[in-house]
């Protein structure tokens, strides 16, 4: 049960070896098991001229597994490469642990979101906080300090029972490690849907700050330097794919069973980690470094050598255990948190010894880089590993999976929303309007972001409820970084290729109305099983959407994450694409807040208003309806918005600006109002329900002081933005003239009731 | 009045960060014997009528333990 | 000379730097402090400052006070060097004995990040002498085990003596017995409080500049000590 | 090994939140005769020697309760 007291090891005879391979080619190994089909088995054997020894197919059935090696959509995302935008701000982009980005003064940022759906669902505490915990290492695998973290979440109908399971132990596990990491949690999402309610997503993004020249990658280079691994201990987690191995080629003696596939996450160990890695950072002394996630020492060292063109040797008997009855299999697959490894020169390891000593961060050489080209590991003396690491690292399959449009899709839109009553009477609309605010989905969310920390390390200038996060990186010249993330899967399922380019949009959006100049863009791509062509059919379109977006917008994609089979059964969650968009903002004391903080601004409407309700928050929550065509894109608009709002933010024309999404301009009235404490005066025009409850997109609401009205409508019109004065701030009250007026405390009561009502 | 105990504990092969801290502290307090520690949960259940080992028991599965990482028993207390 | 003081480092501290930022915006040189450490380097006050001391597993605070800083601390503080734990700092003082009571789950269970309004209560201590007491500011609360709870004796007997530094005043956030957000040792030199100045010393990332008070009172009281 | 548990619950006198929880939830859940149930901690010691149980109590004495709201129990495990 501890670390001193540690069972006997595993009799070595039982061990699988190289030669042992060569000479027995028949046997048979559990592939199938592991999750290989007959193909990739023969592709393997192929590779290596021998079949694998069992160490061997732990590494590839972990590297060609779909979470790995992307081998349903690496195909359909090389357009993010091949359509990226003209840019010079990229310093590092797909393919490495997360996209860095230049932002001037000698700083560059690294930010990527990923997914931990599946692990939230069977144990939603230990599977969110470990969600953190895996995008916090990758940032630091880049030579960056993480700054700030994001979460994305999704959920069945906040009613349900299982919901109730889920969500407060996926908030819990968020709060427990981002807090107890000194990560302030700057800002994400929360929404509920049926089609999440066996399968909740999770994602969750890390930002990090480094120098430019501060940059590591993970290489493994120069012959004879030394491969470390430090932090945790290596334990049995997550390794349900290594026991089968074990119970196949042991004799199964029933012992693979108990093999957790939960991790637990254990974030002050990560903080000692981040603190060890930044220190022996400033050293100079690390040539290269990985973190360990999934698949864990396997993806490491096979990527880290794959990555400096080189070989290495390991002796895993060396890598330092929890468990004693671990075999080289489950060591390569254990997927045990908070460990990172490091490539350093022979004569620098006691250098990186003592730092470690010092963080109480525990380090062992395990292996040396070699110049063979091949990864060879040996256990107890007989060699169990002798590999091209590319050929698992690079070489895996690549599907081209069938996609096709199902034909469900035309009944989707045809089921156009301009059917649904439309509210008129001041009653009606404001009956839809608390609604909206007072269900889950509309309403405030400080149930969720009261858990998390979000004035840690003092840099903090926005976070809810503002519409992206804002983080100061420098305090002396104000630059910092505002970030926004969204999704949206009822655009999704009506249209995927719009509904992502919205999500893109609102992203942006999100960043551009705090004044901050979107730059580069991450991605979470949730979709249901791509052996199913409907979904592969959404993804293609997804992905193609979100590149041609980005193409537009000018903003590169620098990294991402795949997750797919989230389905309960053979149904898929709606196509659930969530978009990360970084800004830079060049001095913070300039934002733009999204709250009516003062009385006697104008409120000003920026864009153009249609009738659109395919998809919308109104349709969905008053009708129960999904149909029709989501919001038309047009993302010249939002970039001419975008412009608009940080010259404005610049020029201190604006006491408050609020992007206009979900709920369209009725709730983002009423969040101005209840978030900066002052009430406004609109004067709605005759179609008031459209006015009200429409999600057209590239909109905001701007309030701007009087004297500062003529500027803010020449910039206007300079850009090309369509803006009407609609009201003034002030009152107590949300009031439309000639329609209703809801006094403040009112919107109040009903915004901040949903989730305490449902969770406590 | 009934009393019921459940004692939940994480199940062995489940990393216990929290309890190989714990150890570390009673080393360093002078309690050098210590091997290892693993901490738990203790839950006192009153009754107001009497209730099945086995009643509690499923209690405990759905409600006080996720059998997914975490092993209980339960005792009369 | 302006006045030096030291901010502990305990593995897993998290506002240590943002105490050392407003220790120098009052006007003080801010010394790092290492858990390890087998002095104090000659500061004239300490801050223990907030986060996950060890991870603050066991309880919060209860490995972070056998640290060998701490050794130092409690024999300073018996001399009446001023000492404040903030949030963790808060509690870690409370399992070293050198503050009354402790600190137990909040009442909602939950972790809870919120703007609150406190009364300072008493003015006199080396931390608050700048304010005045019943002066309401506004100040960060963010924990997850911050009700302060003690036997009714010692509630009556820091009532009477004056030791409660600071209450709620904007509802009780936590469950804390008489609405206490801090208290001092009976000497006055000891402070231990829930809500973190540290994060309102500049209404840009804070929601005040009102506890830049705590860490100008101190320099006052060295100035004089 | 030689083998200890220590229980630690609050003192019958403070309030815990954390225990009412859990038994609103149980009976929400259907289960109507709980009456009450308060949430402690289980420490099991695994030792590399023998040792007394006054010495574990020490032990929890020191590091593993606080006295101030909290009481513990000692037992061979
Ligand atoms: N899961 C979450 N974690 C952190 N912040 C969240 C979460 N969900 C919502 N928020 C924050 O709450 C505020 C309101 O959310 P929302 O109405 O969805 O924003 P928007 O419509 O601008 O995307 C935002 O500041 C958002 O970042
Ligand atoms: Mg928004």
């Amino acid at each position: 049960m501890s670390q001193d007291v540690a069972a006997a090891p595993r009799a070595r005879a039982a061990q699988d070896t190289v030669a042992d391979a060569a000479a027995t080619p028949e046997r048979a190994q559990p592939f199938a098991a592991l999750g290989l089909t007959a193909d990739e088995y023969a592709r393997i054997a192929r590779l290596l001229g021998r079949r694998p020894t069992d160490a061997e197919l732990a590494i590839y059935s972990v590297m060609w597994s779909e979470h790995c090696s992307y081998k349903s959509s690496r195909k359909h995302l090389r357009q993010f490469a091949d359509k990226a935008p003209a840019t010079d701000v990229l310093l590092a982009g797909i393919g490495q642990n997360a996209g860095v980005v230049d932002i001037g003064q000698g700083y560059a940022v690294t930010f990527k979101i990923e997914s931990h759906n599946h692990p939230s669902y069977v144990e939603p505490f230990q599977g969110a906080a470990t969600g953190v915990g895996g995008i916090v290492r990758d940032i630091l695998a880049m030579g960056a300090r993480p700054v700030a973290v994001m979460d994305a979440l999704r959920f069945g109908p906040a009613d349900a029972p299982d919901t109730r399971r889920v969500l407060p132990g996926v908030v819990s596990g968020i709060s427990f490690y981002g807090n107890c990491l000194g990560l302030p949690n700057i800002g994400g999402e929360l929404a509920f849907d049926p089609c999440y309610a066996g399968n909740p997503l999770v994602n969750a993004l890390c930002v990090g700050v480094l120098r430019h020249e501060d940059l590591k990658l993970a290489a493994a280079t120069g012959p004879g330097n030394q491969v470390i691994l430090f932090g945790s201990r290596t334990g049995p987690d997550g390794i349900g794919g290594a026991s089968v191995l074990a119970s196949a080629s042991f004799g199964g003696t029933g012992e693979g069973a108990k093999r957790p596939s939960v991790q637990v996450g254990d974030p002050f160990m990560e903080k000692l980690l981040v603190e060890c890695c930044l220190e022996l950072y400033r050293t100079g002394l690390v040539i290269g470094i990985q973190d360990l996630g999934a698949a864990g020492v396997a993806c490491a060292t096979t990527e880290l050598a794959a990555g400096g063109g080189t070989g290495m040797r390991v002796r895993l008997d060396s890598v330092p255990l929890r468990d004693a009855s671990l075999g080289p299999a489950e060591i390569l697959m254990s997927e045990s948190q908070e460990r990172m490894m490091a490539i350093i020169e022979p004569g620098h390891v006691p250098a990186f010894m003592d730092i470690c000593a010092k963080w109480d961060v525990q380090a062992t050489v395990i292996g040396e880089v070699t110049d063979t080209g091949r990864l060879e590991m040996s256990w107890q003396g007989v060699q169990v590993v002798d590999i091209p690491p590319g050929s698992a690292a690079d070489s895996g399959p690549v599907y081209d999976r069938p996609a096709h449009r199902p034909a469900t899709q035309d009944e989707l839109l045809a089921a156009d929303p301009g059917r649904l009553p439309l509210p008129a009477a001041g009653r009606d609309l404001r009956a839809d309007l608390l609604l909206l605010l007072g269900s889950p989905e509309g309403g405030d969310k400080t149930w969720v972001t009261e858990q998390y920390d979000h004035y840690v390390r003092g840099d903090t200038v926005l976070a809810m409820p503002h519409d992206a996060g804002l983080v100061r990186i420098d305090a002396e010249t104000g630059l910092g970084v505002a970030l926004a993330t969204d999704g949206n899967g009822r655009y999704c399922q009506l249209d995927p290729y719009a509904g992502t380019q919205l999500a893109l949009a609102e992203a942006y959006r999100n960043v551009a109305v705090t004044g901050a100049r979107p730059l580069a863009v991450t991605n979470c791509l949730n979709f249901g099983s791509p052996e199913d062509p409907a979904v592969m059919w959404q993804f293609t379109e997804a992905v193609r959407g979100l590149a041609d977006g980005c193409q537009q917008l000018g903003i590169p994609v620098t990294g991402g994450n795949v997750s797919f089979y989230n389905q309960t059964g053979g149904t898929p969650i709606q196509p659930t694409p969530v978009v990360g968009v970084l800004g830079v903002h060049d001095d913070v004391r300039c934002r733009t807040v999204s709250g009516f903080t003062a009385a006697g601004a104008s409120v000003v409407l920026l864009g153009d208003t249609r009738p659109e309700f395919g998809g919308s928050l109104w349709a969905w929550l008053r009708h129960g309806h999904l149909g029709g065509r989501p919001p038309a894109v047009d993302l010249d608009a939002e970039k001419a918005l975008a412009g608009l709002l940080a010259v404005a933010a610049a020029r201190g024309l604006l006491l408050a600006a609020h992007d206009l999404s979900d709920g369209g301009l009725a709730l983002a009235l009423a969040e101005s109002c209840l978030s900066g404490g002052t009430g406004c005066v609109i004067q709605p025009p005759a179609d008031a329900a459209v006015f009200l409850f429409s999600e057209s997109a590239g909109r905001a609401v701007v309030a701007a002081w009087p004297d500062a009205l003529p500027d803010l409508v020449s910039a206007c019109a300079a850009a090309g933005v369509s803006a009407a004065v609609i009201g003034t701030t002030g009152g107590p009250a949300l009031e439309l003239t000639g329609l209703f007026s809801v006094p403040l405390a009112d919107l109040a009561t009903a915004h901040r009731a949903a989730l305490p009502a449902l969770f406590g | 009045m009934p009393r019921f105990v459940v004692d939940v504990m994480l199940k062995p092969e489940i990393h216990d960060p929290q309890g190989e801290a714990i150890a570390g502290a009673c080393r360093r307090l002078g309690f050098g014997q210590v091997a290892g520690v693993r901490q738990g949960k203790r839950f006192e259940i009153e009754l107001t009528e009497p209730a099945s080992a086995e009643r509690i028991g499923e209690l405990a599965a759905e409600l006080l333990a996720n059998p997914v990482i975490e092993e209980f028993t339960v005792h009369p207390g | 000379m302006t006045a030096r003081i030291g901010v502990v480092t305990f593995p897993g501290s998290l506002d240590d730097r943002d105490a050392r930022r407003a220790v120098r915006r009052a006007g003080a040189e801010p010394v790092e402090l290492w858990h390890d450490d087998a002095s104090l380097h000659g500061v004239d006050g300490v801050v223990l400052p907030g986060g996950f001391s060890y991870g603050d597993y066991l309880r919060c605070g209860a490995i972070a006070r056998f640290a060998p800083v701490m050794r130092q601390i409690i024999e300073a503080a018996g001399r009446g060097l001023p000492v404040l734990g903030i949030c963790n700092g808060f509690q870690i003082l409370c399992e070293a004995h050198l503050l009354p009571g402790a600190l137990a789950r909040n009442a909602g269970l939950h972790f809870v990040t919120r703007d609150v309004t406190i009364r300072i209560e008493n003015d006199t201590s080396a931390w608050t002498r700048q304010y005045r007491a019943g002066q309401h500011i506004r100040v960060v609360l963010k924990s997850g085990e911050g009700a302060y709870m003690a036997d009714p004796q010692t509630l009556a007997s820091i009532e009477a003596n004056g030791q409660v530094l600071a209450r709620y005043a904007s509802g009780n956030p936590n469950g804390s017995q008489r609405d206490i957000a801090g208290v001092i040792s009976e000497a006055g030199n000891v402070a231990g409080l829930m809500p973190h100045p540290e994060h309102a010393i500049d209404e840009l990332t804070g929601p005040s500049a009102d506890g830049i008070g705590f860490f100008a009172s101190v320099l006052q009281a060295v100035a004089i000590r």
